[in-house]
């Protein structure tokens, strides 16, 4: 399937998704860090390591390391822009309005800048990639809270 | 310049009319496969072999007195004897697995993991597929072996000095390619036997690379063992062969049980086939290895060195694109004949996946990724690379359309 | 009559029209195909998943992101999930195999080798095919197991007292056949899952001969492993298939090692890809699998139930025409629906190669042999037997001319 | 491929092999014996255990016991008959001189009752059949001449 894409700005590649990848934010480590998650995609190699540090109800610090494609580190970085500081209701709703928007028909708006990512939907084998980080978090928050009562 | 040169020798039209695919467009674009290293396209006389099989004489093997099932044995053993001329090696000695990787297992589980004993070594390479590592690993848990690793050089040859040292005891077994999927390298595996050979080990090869591209005589590499995979050949899934020497074949204990490879079996107790029959566990894959008689026939028609003479070509060809391209890391030897069609290469700081998304959109197939070769890749220090693999059918406007796809994603990503 | 035993509800005709073979003569005569149980004849839908694999999107799978990469791996999974639903069982216990023997010898090595105790005791029946007898000895004589056995009773049905006795600790594990593939038994599979769990101990189903012929659900047998394999169920050779509890899988480490089955290689070490992956290396065949799941298609086009019940009719017709043609031992329960149709039997002191032969030149293919059954040979106190086995395709025409080649032996034999 | 035969006497399963199937001649044990011999074909379970005496140069005794289709069991029948008493030179001549017939293009005669076993050749499969005990008494000359300084 060939996909015809703008001069200007790639459908897939677009500009923000290369700076992203090029100046992610949150890229690094997180001290104190609550809960850290593992996501790695074993057939190719993508890996994520999240860390988060949720306090009173909110994602008081989120940081991610890893390597990987230009969607997947993209990803993790806009997706670390978008929860920062978040409460964590918040930030489970913004998981789940970004999972439906790749994985069921049709676009979402209210996303922001995330939304540059609707364009890895035209390539199904890349929407893991996109989706990699964010599995992470969900996992995460749901760790988190269990733990919620920690100093 | 000689025939064995001269890529003029492959008539490559000819070539591409017997393999339907290539005719297929993604998008808008012809197919550019370059992805024959993970797995090669078939040619129609391969798939009639198939089909002519399921239509006229399918039957179980071994077994039967009606007609078809004699049909279908013959079918069966005629492709063994034509596999063990195509690899010129006595016939006895093969034994038809799924794929390099079922061959491998069954050395590592039958020959190192019952015969060798704890402190015994095995010597691999750094740039070994996973398929040629981790059965050796799973081995050496088992029976207490050490294993041990010939480092790979920066210009992706073997540190041969460290082969030499580590070829004398305890090293009981040398497993080792003769091609790399991801290098190209074409290792010194003769070389490697003489000294292995000399302290009293046994080399097994993992010709997965190799027997698809190129002569190989097992008689002059003088192996112990050699594996390779059908599908890499032209020939269907499903279907691979492991040349063993008989002698070994007999002191090995089996590894797989079922039909077929039993001479009595009483309810506590059985007793074995004679060899290569002994290795062979129920129903096998008649209409593949049938398949794959007629894939041996179809790279001697068009000629292996011819083949291979063109892939050199092709070799040499991409090399000089992916210079004009600019701003690459190509991994490997940097010229044939110590290489083969396989090339490994990076752009800039581009991941290899996005290079293979802009090159697929362009109609070029490449793999990217690991190659199933992680700890090549830690040598290499990178997390992946992008390969494009060259067979018979492919041709130097196909390298050019490489080429061209390659100044698309350094465009894309602005490097 | 209910449409399930109405034979006529089977349009046997159009069947036989998808299978080309049928028209096969051998020398004169229309061949009279009565080999099933050994492999079954392929329908042109399944020649043509095969054949349109490899012309539109042959490529090696899991790690592709070009085109025809994720066609393939798409191809490969939507198998898995096809073969899920067929047998009734989750997706992610279906491991990919080349055929039966291979399913049980995997349960074998990584099952019972490894997670059993010296001392346990794993159950078999003496009706077991030898791919279910040898990859048990084979792990008993490793992990010092004991091995215990049902026996069978005259009338060809298991001996449930013997059971009851056996299912008991030390017992953790019981293979069985659901179908017998010498006697046609049909064995009562979830009685028995029922009695092992009650103790602790697991269940392996040999579905070798049940799944081509009748509706199985692995949900409502209740079983932990349960193998079978394509090329007899109208799928192309080389590709089979293990269920196992995804638990289990979890806890069981690999089988084979190599490309795939990987999360991690390092020289030393490695960590295995998730269940089932991670009981899949190497290259798989994804052509097989393709058209093992349109054989699964087919099959419930025709309905399940329907081929059973078609197989059931004209297993009765065989029963009568045995009996017409007289002086024959007939093994196996005398009246279906407690037998499927795999019918064995002996032509008085001839031996079963001979009648095979002359049932040959009558066109008649028929199997004469030990069937892989030794021990079952022993136990009916004869060397071998002849065996004739249906399908979906036979007609009752087809078991008349299997009458007339008897008679043609008796008089050869004069007996 | 199908073969015709006439309805007086099988091509394949001639008058004299069913009458060597259903009464063997020299079937049984022999003592002493100095050579015991088993041969067998795995894939359809025929066997033979071929006993010999070898005493000054010649075959003294022959008997063999075992389990098979009519055409192997005549066929060890018929060659204990043609060898029994011989020379042993006598002996290997006509074991080759039958391998050449049952192997060989074309018809060899001399070879008596055994040239009914021909119609055999027209059967490929069962070829081996008819050579298994042949088999057995090749290996059994040969070692048996070894050892033939015995009492
Ligand atoms: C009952 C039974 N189990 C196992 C097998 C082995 O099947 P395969 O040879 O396809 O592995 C067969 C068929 O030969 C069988 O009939
Ligand atoms: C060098 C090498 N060895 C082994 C293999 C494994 O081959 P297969 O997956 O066909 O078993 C491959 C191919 O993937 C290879 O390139």
């Amino acid at each position: 399937m060939a996909v015809g894409f703008s001069s200007v700005d790639d459908e897939l590649f677009r500009e923000i998704i290369l700076d992203h990848y090029r100046n992610p934010r949150h890229k690094g480590g997180l001290d104190p860090a609550d809960v850290t998650l593992e996501a790695n995609n074993p057939l190719c190699g993508d890996e994520i390591l999240l860390s988060l540090r949720l306090r009173q109800g909110a994602v008081e610090g989120i940081a991610f390391s890893g390597r990987g494609c230009s969607i997947s580190q993209a990803s993790a970085s806009m997706m670390c822009d978008s929860v920062a500081g978040k409460p964590t209701d918040e930030a489970s709703a913004t998981v789940q309005r970004f999972r439906d928007m790749m994985l069921a028909e049709g676009g979402v708006d209210g996303l922001g800048d995330l939304e540059a990512l609707q364009g890895v939907k035209r390539y199904p084998v890349r929407v893991k990639c996109a989706l990699l980080p964010w599995n992470a978090l969900l996992q995460g928050l749901a760790d988190g809270s269990a733990g919620e009562n920690r100093p | 310049m000689t025939a064995i040169t001269d890529p003029a020798t492959l008539d490559v039209d000819r070539v591409r009319a017997d393999f339907p695919v290539l005719a297929r467009r993604i998008g808008e674009r012809p197919l550019v496969y370059l992805d024959s290293a993970a797995t090669s396209q078939k040619p129609l006389p391969v798939l009639d072999a198939v089909e002519r099989y399921y239509w006229y004489s399918n039957a179980n093997v071994h077994r039967g007195v009606h007609t078809l099932g004699t049909e279908a044995t013959e079918l069966f053993e005629n492709a063994r004897r034509r596999i063990a001329a195509f690899i010129d090696a006595p016939e006895d000695g093969v034994v038809f697995v799924r794929n390099a990787t079922e061959g491998i297992n069954l050395v590592a589980a039958s020959y190192a993991r019952e015969l060798l004993s704890p402190g015994d070594r095995i010597v691999l390479t750094e740039m070994e597929h996973h398929s040629n590592l981790v059965p050796w690993q799973l081995a050496a848990e088992h029976a207490g072996l050490e294993l041990a690793y010939i480092g790979v050089r920066d210009d992706g040859t073997l540190d041969l000095e460290r082969a030499a040292e580590l070829l004398r005891p305890p090293t009981r077994l040398l497993s080792i390619a003769h091609q790399s999927n991801v290098l190209g390298t074409i290792n010194p595996v003769r070389q490697l036997v003489e000294m292995a050979h000399e302290h009293g080990a046994v080399v097994c090869v993992d010709a997965a690379q190799s027997v698809p591209h190129m002569p190989v005589s097992v008689r002059s590499l003088d192996c112990d063992f050699l594996a390779f995979s059908g599908h890499k050949m032209c020939a269907p899934m499903g279907i691979g062969v492991l040349w063993a020497r008989p002698e070994l074949l007999e002191r090995m204990p089996p590894f797989l049980g079922g039909g077929s490879m039993i001479l009595r079996v009483d309810l506590d107790h059985s007793t074995w086939n004679s060899v290569p029959h002994k290795f062979e566990a129920g129903t096998p894959d008649v209409a593949s290895a049938a398949g794959l008689a007629v894939a041996c026939d179809y790279l001697d028609a068009v000629g292996r060195d011819r083949i291979h003479a063109h892939e050199l070509s092709l070799t040499r060809h991409l090399l000089d694109v992916l210079d004009e391209v600019g701003g690459l890391s190509v991994y490997g030897p940097g010229s044939v004949p110590e290489r083969g069609g396989a090339v490994s290469f990076n752009v800039a700081d581009v991941h290899p996946h996005d290079v293979g998304t802009i090159l697929d959109r362009e109609g070029v197939a490449v793999r990217a990724g690991h190659h199933c070769c992680q700890p090549l890749m830690r040598r290499l220090d990178v997390d992946a690379t992008v390969r494009a693999s060259m067979y018979l059918y492919n041709t130097h406007a196909e390298i050019d359309a490489l080429g061209a796809a390659l100044h698309e994603v350094k465009r894309v990503f602005r490097v």
